[in-house]
């Protein structure tokens, strides 16, 4: 995180969410990040139910103006994302493999 | 939907089986819906069982009978034809009653 | 044999691809049902039907008692009561399916060359009621759930026959239920056949896991979890669910292909259904 | 459904529904009924022992149906699992090889209520009787008989596993 962005959490919110490192800005720039991730995920139909629970909390978090926890579930939904999309990608080729035989 | 009960009546070596199943929720009260709400206690307190008008069993079920209660049951005599009648109240007063002749 | 099976392949199949890549349901068939018999000898291929029942006295003995009065009685009298009604229209379903509905049930889920989609049995019915301007019914459980176990129990014993015909699509459904069959999904990163193949006939806390062949057979069925009816598409829905995959759309393609291939599987046996369950 | 209110389940207004309850019924599903609902019978809520079914100990429950204790008797037989598939709905049977059986109570002792079921037996009646019932959790199942006036028993423990397949 750049000095100059710190700076201006340090003097704009409370206590709970400087600690975090989180803005407004950041929170809705994970929340941006996680989106499409979880679209890639939904296209190859392997959506893990966590990461759209992670997803919809980040969400609600950042309604309500808790950007610390808007800013980690959303992280974790595009990580959760990310997982079930190499699942998928491997799954591609790795299904037979349980087929019996 | 409606009330229902199932009656199915046997007449074999001089006495006759009684199978019946019973539709009905036997909420315990101790259940969530989809809600998280508790469903309120509904269950049957009382089923009645009646050969020829006669009572031949009678049921005192609370909250823990399964729903869509089963009971089976014997009595002596009883032959093809005759009549079984089944009757229950519940906790809320709702009632049912049918009868069905033995097999 | 072969060779027609390369004639097709170079005819519809994207350049490249090898004759062997062709499904082929019957090799598939003999090597699935060939597992189960191999892996437990002592169950013979018709009592697969029984789900679980094969693999614990227990839970058989309880299952015999639960079905001297079976559970689903009430849906199959109130099914009856809604397959036979007339539409406003005066027409009913029977008029939808060839021997007006009865005793076709083993037929299904079933390859439609006109949408080259396959069709369940619920499908089938929605569409019938479409076709008699009535609303489409919820097919995971309800009413819908109610008439399903109609329709099947008047084909109660009949052999499965859920034939994968020689067309590019059927074969193309059939192929990916069976990839959606054996692709590991969901957070706990499970395929369906990790239960009911790989661990069938094994314990999952409370309950023996249900070996995939046959397990169509019985369904819908009532399980005593949910106190109620539930389809075959209740259950995908709700195995995705458990192994944390985000569960498709009761109609979507991948679960009708998913039970067109899972069906396909135990051609030959007898419908079992309605069914119970724990 | 008319409904009685729910904090008061045993409001007098259920007495009066009652009265006039039993002819009219609807669902006859047995198809030779028809108007024969007299012949029923109607079951009397007046008669429902609610004090022994709101006990949430075997002590008190057996006190309010009974008001005595039981010995244990091996005349008395139950067949229930060791291990229930469903805890939701779980087969148990009972029987007693007593004579002049008047009442059967099968109680499950760890369930929010101890009285799960209990039975009026006339002369005449067998003293088998099939049910199912619901267990909240793994626990001990008593089936108690009344045999000429006195109080027989046996128990069993069923275990009640989570099912693994949701």
């Amino acid at each position: 995180m750049k000095p100059i962005v710190a700076i201006l959490i340090a003097l704009a919110l409370p206590a709970a969410a400087s600690a975090a490192g989180a803005t407004k800005a950041s929170a809705a720039r994970e929340i941006a990040l996680a989106k499409p991730k979880l679209r890639v995920a939904a296209s190859m139909n392997d959506q893990w139910t966590p990461t759209v629970a992670a997803l919809k909390q980040a969400e609600t978090a950042e309604r309500k103006g808790d950007f610390a926890t808007a800013q980690a579930k959303a992280m974790r939904a595009r990580k959760l994302a990310e997982l079930s999309i190499a699942q998928a990608m491997q799954q591609k080729k790795l299904w037979v493999n349980e087929v019996p035989r | 939907m409606a009330h229902q009960i199932l009656v199915h009546a046997m007449a074999a070596g001089g006495s006759t089986t009684v199978e019946a199943l019973v539709k009905h929720p036997m909420d315990s009260g101790f259940v969530k819906d989809k809600a998280g709400k508790l469903i309120p206690p509904h269950y049957i307190e009382v089923i009645e069982f009646t050969h020829n008008g006669k009572v031949v069993l009678t049921g005192f079920w609370g909250p823990a009978v399964s729903k869509n209660p089963f009971i089976k049951f014997a009595f002596k005599g009883g032959k093809s034809g005759d009549s079984i009648g089944v009757s229950w109240v519940d906790n809320k007063g709702e009632t049912a009653s049918t009868t069905a002749k033995i097999m | 044999m072969k060779f027609a099976y390369l004639a097709l392949a170079l005819l519809v199949m994207t350049p490249g691809a090898l004759a062997s890549n062709k499904p082929d349901p019957a090799s598939d068939l003999k090597a699935f049902q060939g597992y189960f018999l191999k892996r437990f000898p002592k169950i013979p291929l018709a009592a697969y039907v029984n789900g679980p029942y094969d693999f614990s006295k227990s839970e058989r003995a309880q299952w015999k008692q639960i079905m001297e009065f079976p559970p689903y009685q009430f849906a199959l009298d109130h099914g009856r009561k809604l397959f036979e009604a007339k539409f406003p229209n005066g027409k009913s379903y029977a008029a939808c399916f060839p021997h007006g509905g009865i005793g076709i049930a083993q037929n299904y889920p079933m390859f439609d060359p006109k949408t080259g989609r396959v069709v369940t049995l619920g499908i089938a019915v929605n569409r019938c009621r479409v076709a008699n301007g009535l609303g489409k019914l919820k097919l995971t459980t309800g009413p819908m759930a109610d008439i399903l176990a109609y329709m099947t129990d008047t084909s109660r014993g009949k052999t499965i026959d859920v034939t994968v015909p020689d067309n590019p699509k059927a074969l193309a459904a059939y192929q990916a239920g069976k990839q959606y069959f054996y692709s590991r999904r969901g957070q706990l990163n499970f395929s369906c056949a990790s239960c009911h193949v790989q661990a069938a006939g094994m314990h999952l806390r409370g309950n023996v896991l249900a070996p995939a062949l046959g397990i169509t057979a019985s369904f819908p069925l009532y399980r005593s979890k949910w106190g109620n009816m539930g389809t075959l598409v209740r259950r995908f829905i709700g195995c995705n669910k458990k192994v944390r995959s985000v569960p498709d759309k009761p109609d979507s393609a991948a679960y009708r292909d998913l039970a067109y291939f899972l069906t396909s599987m135990s051609d030959g046996l007898p419908i079992a259904g309605p069914g119970a369950r724990p | 459904m008319k409904h009685a209110d729910q904090s008061k389940p045993r409001s007098p207004r259920r007495r009066e529904v009652l009265a006039g309850a039993a002819a009219g019924t609807a669902a006859m599903l047995i198809p030779p009924v028809a108007s024969a609902a007299s012949d029923a019978g109607a079951a009397q809520a007046s008669i429902y022992p609610a004090r022994a079914f709101a006990q949430t100990s075997e002590a008190a429950a057996l006190q309010a149906m009974f008001g005595k204790t039981p010995a244990h008797s091996s005349e008395v037989r139950m067949s229930a699992p060791d291990i229930a598939e469903n805890g939701a709905v779980v087969p148990v049977a009972v029987d007693a090889n007593l004579p002049d059986v008047t009442t059967i109570a099968i109680m499950a002792i760890d369930n929010p209520f101890t009285m799960a079921a209990a039975y009026k037996i006339p002369a005449g009646t067998s003293t088998a009787i099939s049910s199912r019932i619901k267990l909240a959790k793994t626990t001990k199942v008593v089936t108690v008989v009344e045999s000429a006036g006195k109080l027989y028993s046996t128990s069993k423990q069923v275990k009640v596993t989570l099912g693994g397949c949701g």
